[in-house]
């Protein structure tokens, strides 16, 4: 092998569950673009395109789509690929994804047409179905081959096989240690260049190791220091010192980035008040948790907007006043509420670098707005664990926690997570607002762009009154490179396929 | 050659600072001719062994230093000598044996490789020639079995041979002075009159010069021909050993003879008091049993018959190990014996509970060996003394009357009891033990070898005081040694051990005019200069 | 039986002289330059740690986004809730929240402090008494080692890092945790001075003079562990401290609002290479702490121990 | 010797055992819920259920323990948690780095610390004595990963002697394998020199001070070989001892230096365990490790007998 044929990686995090439908944990997502292909993929312009798909067609009243899948599509066994595994796999995906879930409520039934064809009848029309099976962050729905796709949705897959650019060496799998994949040379990349997710998918090295460095500090240093050529996410306060080397290049993958959030547990007191939420939002602002944890201004903006900033459904609406530290008005509206100071629990993580510095921010303006609040610190498993907890604060519950969202994740209400609220089926938190449910209903049904424009704003003011979470802003993360590595395409998700690892240095 | 092989001259060497005094040897000078053994006597503390280490250039560096004088040996200054010619002429020229033979081995190299470690040193022999020279030698200090005996280990030998070793290390290569430095007070008396024989040999043979420290007058009267008596860091009077030892000059050297106990015992009248303490086959079995561990059975006591009238004093002598303290630990209770019966008064303690015990405690009080560890450092004696007492209710100010009045009795003054033990000395250490045991009142006392670790003239004020107290409160006496000479001046009744088993018991008139038994005869046989008369100089 | 009444010496002996009285540990404790220094530097840290609120220049966990990561002698400013600006010089900089690293490494002192005087007190406390039961008790004895074997084999990080993760990161779970495998070594300390106590002469005598049990261990057998226990327990002490900054360090230590020397370190660390004095300064703080104790715990056993005293 | 090494293998079971129950204890008593952790964020409270029932963790903790004994006594340990893999497989996959590590640790250890002590104690008082026991105290008071970021900035970015961080496995070559394990060597022996050199002082000194010391001097040895011939021999034991213990202090070192130096070995697993709580692999390291160090402290015991001829088993 020719050392720039070998591309070594830091990814944000350890490689440990492999199975992209039944986690949504991104790391595992990564994985999944890394082995496996998408049947219609998200452009640089948010638009959907077809990638293992030839293309597919829409009946006139919207209630049936025609899937073709393009010539010489194989497998990593170097099966061919079937419409017949790829219905499969949208089953296995629309059991455990949630936007998954929304969609196929929506189908009547699914066929296989031919080796090469599907077809998906609706019961009624909705401008979802294609956007699901672009959608391209958790649970993106990846193809697998039928006898994988039909592992019970709640059983772990153990067989690797995809029929992406890169297959897996599981015998180099070390969970821990690293994850390598090397080129697999039955694919076939579309002819369109690369854009974000879509397009042509050519890798250009033949072997990319996933290495495990778990302490920043030294994955920065190894960088610098040539013993890896790519860090997918280095902490920002980090950046000064590789931006100091002018020989790292830092780049932008992920031109959507990410959002912070607070989410309310709505099930016990205090916070099953709208008020004393609503009082939250007036007491919070961006710009201080942004500072904190991101620092750097390239690196963040303040965005109010709860679909993200820099996409169709991008609205104020509802929040002009909020989110502006405005401690009068949150002390007005806890008075008004009856709070009577029972203190916030709130879960406070304290090993992941992005997360950590929230914590005491959100305290120290809540305590100022008018709170009470028991940060509690804790590792993210625990907090993970914790705050599953029905129960009140006192017997290991919990009031509020803060988290960070992928933005292609929540890109509109259907699909992000924290606003389902449908009281214990919905995500941890647990609210429960009908009002809110019937909006999400709407949406789903939208047919126009304008239409669902109009839903969400809808769904921002209402969520502004009566809150399940907060945004509390903007950041992207860069990624850094060695000088000889090009063609890092940004796209939603960290992809491969492109890079070139040039010689020397 | 002629001329003493060692010649010492106005030798001082100087204390650290805060010492007792200014200097450990103060203008020191005698001196050894060949084959000649010079004797050096002295309590301890009189600077004996710093002396002897100041010739061999071993004084722990930077805290002795020698000021002035001059150490010839064999006309050559030992203490303007190199550090590298110091370590030629050690082992080729001068030669020292120590009194610990356990202790004083390398424990971690066969015996054969450390007298090897001599000639490898020094000379530029072959191994196999080597190994013939050591072997040679191990036969001439009489080593059994010298090739099996070379690949052993120190703790595999017993003291004797190890003196021996240690004596044959010293002599391999003929150097023309030994010294000698207490080489068998650690020693059993029966072994002890062996290696004294050992030396005397091998000095006539080679006609080595030897410097022989002691505080023994026994051996002195055995082995010397010339004596060099030291207190306190000066030399205070020498001469040949019958001059010194029959017609001593100084004051200091007269009393350290007086208080020589003789080998006669004294005439005593036959105590008919109360029978106090009877043991019927007492016996104590050490080890055995052990879940996770194989314990070797000792049968350190096997069915002891002793017993003790009130006024009466009873010796246990035997050598070392014999299980004299074994007897004395059981009836004191402090282990419980493996089977027999212990009366004391009218209780039989053999079997009894800790909980049941406390007349017993009452009644039987011992006195033990180290005057250093009898006393807990941290205490005060009064505390020492007035705690038991204070066990048995006695109120806090009676106690400390009686403390009092026990200092006194112990010729000590009152005024001490708030000291603490290290302001004293052994002999006065021992005093405050016996008082102790007398604040309780006791019926029976047992001495443990409790004069054994005292130097002679402590030993007899000691002796005088525990023969004083017994006749003044009527006790019945256990006193446990191992030296014939201190037996013989306060025994009523002598029991002698050996392997655990009393093999001779009688009298002590009576035993020391006829030994029956052949080990006591041994015993007898090899006590230092038994035949000696000492002079009795008041 | 005549009581011993007689007030007149049975035989003249040497009157009292008053032997030289051995210098007392005290005064050679103040002979010993390392307990002279390790003493000084532990008391000084004790004193910042107590007038910490006076020395201060700010709430230790007081956040200010604005001004993170701000270099020592930096200066930053801040609007206060009835809009008035304050600004103030920061001696050791700022961390990534913008809190002041002086007031923090100094309340730092504080509970790092806390940790290893706590951790040392009851280790040694509850150490003592199972090892005097283990050590004077045969019977008892088999079973207490045995457990003490069992947690004396769990290595300490392992313990205390399961542990943390027992409950929810704070004080008293760290002291804890350090604590439990501090305990066996202390009581394996413990019983081998009783086993090698209660065979000195001085406890057969007290106890053919019918001294209880109770009073035996405490008179007696206690006061030898005294020495050996000061020195472990400094020990302890120290390796308190540094095993607070290690679990620090692996994430799982007292939680960050709580400034320890440890996690002041520890969420420094990320920052190392550009923000070194988020790590220097506690790092000097809790380096010269523990040597100071560890000087201490040299000292002690120096002056303490009779088998280095006899080597003079 | 042999029946005492079966004796002490006997007398290890109740050692393990308890540690088995403190540790499975521990565990199970834990707020964490592994069943949350694995289910993922997006899990529902359903799905978190059926993924408890799977793992046995909703039956009484008795019984999950007498089941857990037995696997393990039956040499299976289980399945972890997170990863598709047995506990065996991963843990024999992080054997030889560790193992490696810690000889590693343990070889620069006592080649530096020995000589060290020694020389210290033959020059007691003097200044070298107070450098070598100055950085032994100094060594004790530093935190390891701080030693560490120092080595690695130093060694590692300024010079560029040694690699940043990772493992090569011996596989790969000795080269690799040894440089890069130099590093991460030299930050854990740090604590360990301290401990042994300080060790080696004292019992050298005491020694020193015994009477065949004197005999040996008395026979005009020369001083290196009364160091190292006679007084080092004698002072073994205690060294040894040291060693054994510091054994455990070791494995907690081993954790944070495979943290500093992405290492992938067992103290790495045992950190990634926790915060996950794997609980099957957090209890067989622990009762790894616990056997380790058991099991080392019965080598060093037997080791007596190579240094002391008068101990005997
Ligand atoms: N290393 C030392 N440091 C300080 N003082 C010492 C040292 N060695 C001996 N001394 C002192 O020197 C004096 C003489 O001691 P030395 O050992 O020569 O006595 P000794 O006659 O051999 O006594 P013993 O019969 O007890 O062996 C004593 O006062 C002793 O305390
Ligand atoms: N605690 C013990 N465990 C096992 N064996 C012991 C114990 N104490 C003494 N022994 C053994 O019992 C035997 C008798 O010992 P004891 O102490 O009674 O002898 P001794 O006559 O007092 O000797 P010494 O004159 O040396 O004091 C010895 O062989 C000794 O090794
Ligand atoms: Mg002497
Ligand atoms: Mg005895």
């Amino acid at each position: 092998q020719q050392p720039q044929d070998v591309l070594r990686v830091v990814m944000h995090s350890d490689l440990r569950i492999v199975d992209p439908i039944w986690t949504t944990a991104y790391i595992t997502r990564n994985h999944g673009y890394m082995i496996y292909d998408t049947l219609l993929a998200m452009d640089a312009k948010g638009e959907i395109q077809p990638q293992m798909l030839q293309g597919f067609t829409a009946s006139a009243d919207k209630l049936t789509y025609d899937f073709t899948l393009r010539d010489g599509l194989l497998w990593h066994d170097n099966q061919p690929v079937t419409a017949e595994d790829c219905v499969a796999s949208i089953k296995r995906w629309g059991a455990r994804d949630a936007l998954g879930q929304t969609v196929l409520g929506f189908v009547e039934a699914i066929t296989v047409k031919d080796a090469k064809s599907f077809q998906i009848k609706l019961k009624e029309p909705t401008g979802l179905l294609i956007f699901a099976l672009g959608k391209p962050s958790s649970n993106v729905p990846f193809m697998m081959p039928k006898r994988v796709a039909d592992t019970d949705p709640n059983t772990q897959i153990s067989d690797f096989t995809g029929s992406g650019p890169f297959r897996m060496v599981r015998e180099e799998w070390r969970p821990g240690d690293k994850a390598v994949y090397v080129k697999f040379d039955g694919y076939k990349p579309r002819a369109e260049p690369p854009s974000s997710l879509a397009g042509g998918k050519v890798a250009k090295v033949n072997r990319v190791e996933w290495r495990v460095i778990a302490d920043q500090q030294q994955a920065a240093n190894a960088l610098l220091a040539g013993e890896i050529d790519l860090m997918e996410a280095p902490s920002h306060d980090l950046l000064p010192l590789l931006k100091g080397d002018r020989s790292i290049k830092l780049v932008e993958w992920n031109p959507l980035g990410n959002q912070y959030t607070m989410r309310f547990n709505q099930s016990v007191k205090p916070f099953d008040n709208p008020k004393i939420r609503q009082a939250v939002l007036y007491a919070l602002n961006q710009e201080d948790f942004l500072k904190a944890t991101i620092g750097d201004p390239e690196y963040y903006k303040v965005c109010k907007a709860m679909f993200v900033c820099g996409t169709p459904l991008e609205t104020t609406a509802g929040m002009e006043d909020k989110l502006e530290s405005n401690f009068a008005k949150s002390r007005q509206l806890l008075q008004e509420a009856g709070y009577n100071r029972e203190p916030i629990v709130l879960l406070h993580s304290t090993d992941l670098q992005v997360l950590t510095n929230l914590g005491p921010v959100a305290k120290s303006l809540l305590e100022r707005g008018g709170f009470v609040v028991d940060m509690q610190s804790m590792d993210w498993q625990t907090v993970v664990a914790r705050r599953v907890k029905k129960d009140p604060p006192a017997q290991g519950g919990w009031n509020a926690m803060l988290t960070s969202w992928v933005s292609a994740d929540i890109l509109n209400p259907v699909m992000a997570g924290f606003f389902n609220a449908t009281g214990d089926k919905a995500a941890f938190g647990w609210p429960n607002d009908p009002e809110l449910e019937a909006l999400r209903q709407r949406f789903a049904r939208a047919g126009t762009p304008a239409e669902q424009k109009s839903i969400a704003e809808a769904v921002q003011r209402r969520v502004a009154e009566s809150p399940t979470h907060v945004h509390l802003g903007q950041w992207y993360q860069p990624g850094a490179t060695r000088p000889n590595i090009s063609g890092w395409i940004p796209a939603p998700a960290p992809i491969f396929w492109n890079i070139e690892k040039g010689r020397g240095a | 050659m002629s001329g003493p092989v060692l010649d010492i001259r106005n030798l001082s060497v100087r204390l650290p600072k805060g010492g007792d005094r200014a200097h450990a040897v103060d203008n020191v000078s005698f001196s050894v001719n060949p084959g000649e053994i010079v004797c050096v006597v002295g309590e301890s503390g009189s600077g004996k062994s710093v002396t002897a280490h100041s010739v061999m250039g071993l004084l722990p560096k930077g805290q002795l230093a020698p000021v002035a004088g001059e150490i010839m040996l064999e006309g050559e200054d030992m203490l303007k000598a190199s550090g590298s010619r110091l370590r030629a002429l050690r082992g080729t020229r001068m030669s020292m044996i120590f009194q610990e033979p356990m202790t004083a081995l390398n424990p971690v190299v066969t015996c054969g490789e450390q007298i090897d470690e001599v000639l490898e040193i020094h000379t530029d022999l072959s191994f196999a020639e080597r190994k013939d020279k050591v072997l040679a030698v191990m036969d001439s200090v009489r080593l059994p079995d010298p090739a099996k005996l070379y690949d052993a280990y120190p703790h595999q030998l017993s003291g004797g041979q190890r003196q021996r070793i240690m004596i044959a290390q010293a002599l391999v290569l003929d150097p023309s002075l030994l010294i000698a430095d207490e080489p068998t007070t650690a020693l059993d008396v029966t072994t002890q009159a062996q290696i004294l024989k050992l030396i005397a040999e091998m000095q006539q043979r080679r006609g080595t010069g030897v410097l022989f420290i002691t505080h023994d007058f026994g051996v002195v009267a055995e082995i010397a021909h010339r004596v060099v008596v030291m207190q306190k860091g000066s030399v205070v009077e020498t001469g040949t050993a019958d001059a010194v030892l029959k017609r001593p000059e100084h004051p200091y050297t007269k009393m350290l003879i007086n208080a020589v106990p003789t080998l006669t015992p004294p005439k005593r009248e036959v105590k008919t008091g109360q029978l106090m303490l009877e043991t019927v086959k007492l016996s104590k079995v050490y080890g055995g049993g052990g879940f996770f561990r194989k314990a070797r059975e000792v049968r350190a006591a096997s069915e002891v018959d002793i017993q003790i009238r009130s006024g009466e004093t009873l010796g246990i002598v035997g050598e070392s190990g014999s299980g004299k303290s074994t007897v004395a630990r059981c009836i004191a209770r402090l282990i419980e014996p493996t089977s027999g019966t212990i009366r004391v008064g009218d209780l039989d303690v053999a079997m009894l509970p800790e909980r049941q015990l406390r007349p017993h405690r009452r009644i039987c009080q011992i006195v033990f060996q180290d005057p250093y560890r009898s006393l807990n450092p941290r205490r005060s004696v009064g505390a020492s003394i007035v705690e038991g007492p204070c066990n048995f209710g006695m109120s806090a100010e009676d106690a400390l009357k009686k403390a009092r009045d026990l200092m006194k009795l112990v010729g000590l003054s009152p005024d001490a009891l708030d000291r603490y033990p290290h302001q004293f000395s052994g002999g006065q250490r021992q005093r405050i033990c016996i008082a102790r045991a007398l604040a309780m009142e006791p019926e029976v006392l047992i001495a443990d070898e409790a004069v054994s670790a005292l130097d002679v003239s402590v030993q007899a004020q000691v002796l005088d005081l525990l023969d004083d107290v017994r006749r003044k409160f009527d006790l019945a006496v256990l006193f446990i040694t191992h030296d014939l000479r201190v037996a013989a001046q306060i025994c009523d009744r002598i029991a002698v051990m050996k392997n655990g088993i009393v093999v001779e018991h009688g009298k002590t008139t009576e035993i020391f005019a006829a030994p029956q038994h052949p080990y006591t005869k041994s015993l007898f046989e090899a006590a230092p200069g038994r035949n000696f008369q000492f002079a009795r100089v008041a | 039986m005549t009581a011993p009444a007689a007030s007149t010496p049975l035989t003249t002996a040497a009157v009292d002289i008053p032997a030289p009285s051995k210098p007392t540990v005290w005064r050679k404790l103040k002979r010993n330059p390392s307990v002279i220094v390790g003493a000084a530097i532990v008391l000084v840290m004790i004193f910042i740690g107590l007038i910490a609120p006076l020395i201060a220049t700010n709430d230790p966990s007081a956040i200010n986004p604005a001004a993170r990561n701000r270099l020592p002698m930096a200066e930053s400013s801040y609007r206060l809730d009835d809009g008035t600006r304050k600004t103030m010089l920061h001696y050791m900089g700022t961390d990534t929240l913008g809190r002041d690293v002086y007031s923090r490494v100094i309340y730092g002192a504080q509970v790092s402090i806390f940790i290893g005087v706590t951790v040392a007190f009851f280790s040694v406390v509850i150490g003592l008494i199972i090892g005097m039961l283990a050590g004077y008790f045969r019977w008892l004895d088999g079973i207490i080692m045995r457990i003490m074997d069992g947690l004396m084999a769990i290595p300490a990080i392992l313990l205390a890092i399961a542990l943390v993760s027992l409950s929810r990161a704070g004080v008293l779970t760290v002291i804890v945790a350090i604590m439990v495998p501090e305990i066996p070594r202390v009581v394996r300390l413990v019983r081998s001075v009783v086993l090698s106590v209660r065979e000195e002469p001085y406890v057969e005598a007290a106890i053919t003079v019918g001294t209880p049990t109770l009073p035996l261990l405490i008179r007696h057998i206690l006061p030898n562990t005294i020495a050996p226990l000061l020195v472990q327990g400094t020990f302890i002490c120290a390796s308190a401290i540094l095993v607070e900054a290690i679990l620090s360090f692996l994430g799982i230590g007292i939680p960050p609002e709580i400034p320890t020397w440890g996690n002041i370190m520890a969420e420094g660390r990320q920052v190392f290479r550009l923000f070194p004095h988020n790590i220097l300064y506690p790092g000097i703080f809790l380096a010269l702490t523990v040597l100071a104790v560890n000087m201490l715990g040299d000292g002690l056993r120096d002056t303490l121990d009779p088998k280095m005293e006899k080597r003079g | 010797m042999i029946s005492y090494i079966l004796r002490r293998l006997a007398a290890t079971v109740p050692v393990l055992l308890t540690v088995a129950v403190l540790v499975f204890l521990m565990l199970r008593l834990t707020p964490g819920d592994p069943a949350a952790v694995i289910a993922g964020d997006n899990a529902t409270s359903q799905q978190i259920v059926e993924i408890r029932t799977k793992l046995g963790l909703d039956q009484p903790i008795v019984s999950q323990f007498f089941i857990w004994l037995t696997n393990t006594v039956r040499g299976d340990l289980g399945e972890s948690f997170f990863f598709r893999k047995t506990v065996w497989e991963l843990i024999s996959d992080r054997i030889e780095p560790t193992l490696s590590l810690a000889a590693f640790t343990i070889l620069i250890a006592v080649l530096v610390a020995i000589p060290l002590g020694v020389l210290a104690a033959y020059k007691q008082g003097t200044w070298i004595d107070r450098v070598v026991m100055g950085f032994s105290v100094i060594g004790f008071s530093v935190p390891v990963f701080v030693i560490g970021y120092l080595l690695v900035y130093i060694f590692a970015i300024k010079l560029g002697w040694f690699p940043v961080q990772g493992y090569q496995r011996i596989g790969n070559g000795l080269w690799p394998w040894f440089v890069s394990l130099v590093l991460p060597a030299f930050t854990l022996s740090v604590i360990y020199v301290a401990l042994i050199a300080r060790m080696t002082r004292t019992s050298v000194l005491e020694v020193l001070s015994e009477d065949y010391i004197r005999t040996a001097r008395a026979k005009g040895q020369t001083e290196i070989k009364v160091l190292f011939h006679h007084a080092l021999k004698n002072a073994a034991v205690p060294i040894a001892t040291v060693v054994g213990i510091g054994v455990a202090l070791l494995i907690g070192g081993v954790v944070v230096t495979e943290s500093v130096y992405s290492i992938p070995g067992l103290g790495r697993l045992t950190v990634d365990a926790v915060l996950a709580r794997d609980f099957p692999v957090i209890q067989a390291i622990i009762l790894l490790f616990s056997l380790v160090y058991v099991l080392i402290n019965l080598l060093v015991d037997l080791s007596y007998t190579i240094f002391d001829p008068r101990i005997r088993y």
